[in-house]
């Protein structure tokens, strides 16, 4: 039997390897999945590559590991915001390396990864010093920039139900970068506020078929 | 440039309003061009775009009703209007560089004479860069249009014959609404079609650094009440 | 106002020309905009170039239009069925140009063009007579296949419900080709069995956001 | 080769079905390969995936049950099971081509020794080309087995040095599964794993063009009952 339903964050983040690449979910506040960050601190894991929109803000989640030293390298599209003190703290010091991609680029990369794809031109960038080293190709009249897939071996993401197929719904805008990341790592982890039964979600209406998640853990309503 | 040859920055999204079609799907930037929706109008029914995921954006939620997920571009709290979706980033993003949105209103650090686009960094070395969804809109939106003061605070002019700053986009700006004017992007370089009232074109054209033309039917921009 | 339903099937194809590159949703049988495909053959249109994935069936819908000698190239991952009469006898005379394309190439080629995308590369049809004449390009110790973007001048898709912004939703597998081939086309147009007013359908349901979608008409439950 | 020494369609389904681990996400190619379905027991649970948009497909409805929108990539009338979901066509083949399908079971008309696959073309000009989702499950599945005759109706090999037919993927075969044998594509070629009682090792050589090694431990095929 298909059962991706774990107990504990703790559970839900085992395996998680020193040197790992993980991809976070959410925008700014929105859809962050807060506890699951939180357990991979507890977790100790390390030396980490985290790709997420923004840099954390405050003292929780992506800054608390940026805090904590567990980041090795940052790949987002907008580190800085008025909270966002252990990212320039660390940056400063030169302690964090940084990879700025355009937003668009970022989720695109990743869908690449998702879809098996070797990679895309894109006119995102092109002429800007963030295509710098980058291979580019006049299309139809217009220079594009070629990118590569970017691939998570972890991804932790938040949504609002799941069934134990893994199956996802998310709430409003919360959904933001999840269903592409979950697609897009080799270990697919999602906190959710509930668990319904296998077939309680409408067919028509799952977000994330579970084939794209591997392990769900209820964290309860934020 | 004495106060009163300038609009105020309601004026100037008062101006970008009207240039917003019924009907259209629309993305504004964040800051300065996010006040072109208060002063569109109950008449038109146009249809916002945030790169989080959403089309349909209402306005503000009242006090005590925020939804923390629920939020714009700039992180701000919004609502649904009825029609509204959500959507996933990657999505949100097709929507933008498929050329789906009707037009965008960007801010600027700087725009030169063949349209090129500078918004999202200045060179300061001392803070991390962060460009977020700037060239995506930039590159993709059919129509880029670009609100923001004539000159800098310190007076230096922003539109330039080339930019300085670190470009968002090539090629891409096709009008500028400032405080003293109305811009457009042509194969032969700024084009003004509208300049506040009073103002003389010796005195536009010294607060810009690249070369300007003027329309045959240049119109005066009226200065609404002071804020 | 935004209202994006037109009252009959030949509004719904008003202003689609002679030489028009048609995206027709369906597969098989399943999700095809039969009403649609009838209204573009009563007005007289030709010289078509129709992308979809089967090539008809039959006397109806696709087959009709290779009947009616409407079509000038087709390009498809499977035009051979037990009912691909017409297109056979079309194809065998010469009459009828065949572009064959992998089925998720052809889904891929026409999200690229809906994402503003210059092309990708894929592992799909790398060493067979399908990527001749093709760039190849090793990457990640993996041959993948330079595919550009398929961007359709009209798209005619099938989908189950629609509100005024046209808005819609599926019904169950007929979704297929259709939210991507609304995406991919400068004109797009929807043949529903239901209107409903807006704001009735869930805003986290919604499949296709009314962005994509140009014109919608009823055509009753089939 | 007698009768008696071949498993029937039936019984190479079964064999496959063995492969098939619990809770794995499978595509079944068209034809012969949708029987393994059939035949994998009610103590297994199996995510069945079809390329038009379908995860979680359910056995063939009831006589006058069929709804003409859900059907399986051979167009056949099919269910959803309880934790099914439908999806766009283009997300249905990112399932595929980006390695999220456990395995696949294909139909082949020829194999090579380095794992070649034709399974869409004979070459055969008077028929127009189909190709259908070949390539892209070919490419992405994470194991792909094939499921096949051993040889031709007219008795000619399947198993090949290299195919005569147009590819429809290069060296993406696992496994194949035939009437006479379960045979691993391996870096020195077809390595007979499993192969029918009372078969000798040069009678399935002398129905094989490319040259078989034999695992140290075969073990053996026991045909079932006769269909």
């Amino acid at each position: 039997m298909i059962d991706k339903r774990v107990a504990t964050v703790a559970d839900a983040v085992e395996g998680i390897e020193d040197g790992a690449t993980v991809l976070v979910g959410g925008f700014g506040a929105s859809g962050v999945p807060v506890q699951l960050v939180h357990a991979l601190l507890d977790r100790g894991s390390t030396d980490l590559t985290v790709v997420t929109n923004n840099a954390g803000s405050g003292e929780t989640d992506v800054a608390a590991l940026l805090r904590e030293r567990r980041v090795r390298k940052i790949v987002c599209s907008y580190p800085r915001s008025a909270g966002s003190v252990w990212f320039e703290e660390r940056w400063r010091a030169g302690e964090v390396e940084l990879e700025l991609v355009p937003q668009g680029t970022l989720s695109e990369r990743m869908r690449a990864a998702a879809a098996g794809l070797g990679g895309f031109f894109t006119p995102t960038g092109a002429d800007t010093r963030l295509a710098e080293g980058k291979e580019v190709r006049v299309i139809d009249g217009r220079r594009h920039v070629f990118e590569e897939p970017l691939r998570g071996d972890v991804a932790l993401v938040k949504a609002a139900r799941a069934d134990r197929w893994g199956n996802l719904v998310y709430r409003t805008a919360a959904r933001n970068f999840g269903p592409t990341m979950v697609a897009a790592a080799a270990l697919s982890v999602v906190e959710v506020d509930e668990f319904v039964e296998l077939g309680e979600l409408d067919p028509e209406t799952i977000v994330t078929p579970g084939i794209f998640v591997d392990r769900v853990v209820r964290v309860g309503a934020a | 440039m004495r106060p009163d040859l300038r609009l105020s920055v309601r004026d100037v999204a008062r101006r970008v309003a009207r240039e917003v079609p019924d009907g259209a799907y629309v993305n504004l930037g964040i800051g300065l061009p996010t006040l072109v929706a208060d002063c569109l109008g109950d008449d038109r029914e146009v249809v916002f775009h945030s790169e989080n995921g959403i089309l349909g954006m209402g306005p503000a939620p009242a006090p005590g009703e925020e939804d923390p997920e629920l939020v714009n571009a700039g992180k701000q709290p919004v609502t649904l209007l009825p029609g509204g979706a959500f959507f996933h980033h990657t999505d949100a993003f097709l929507m933008m560089r498929g050329g789906h949105l009707d037009l965008t209103v960007l801010g600027a650090f700087q725009v030169s004479e063949t349209g090129d686009l500078a918004n999202w960094a200045t060179g300061d070395a001392s803070h991390p860069p962060a460009v977020g969804g700037a060239m995506d809109l930039a590159v993709g939106a059919r129509r880029v249009l670009v609100m923001t003061t004539h000159t800098t605070r310190g007076g230096e002019p922003k539109l330039l014959p080339r930019c300085t700053y670190p470009l968002t986009a090539a090629g891409v700006v096709d009008r500028v609404y400032t405080d003293l004017a109305v811009l457009d992007v042509t194969g032969e370089g700024f084009l003004v079609r509208e300049m506040v009232a009073g103002l003389t074109r010796d005195d536009l054209q010294g607060a810009t650094a690249a070369r300007l033309s003027f329309a045959d039917d240049v119109t005066e921009l009226v200065p609404g009440e002071r804020e």
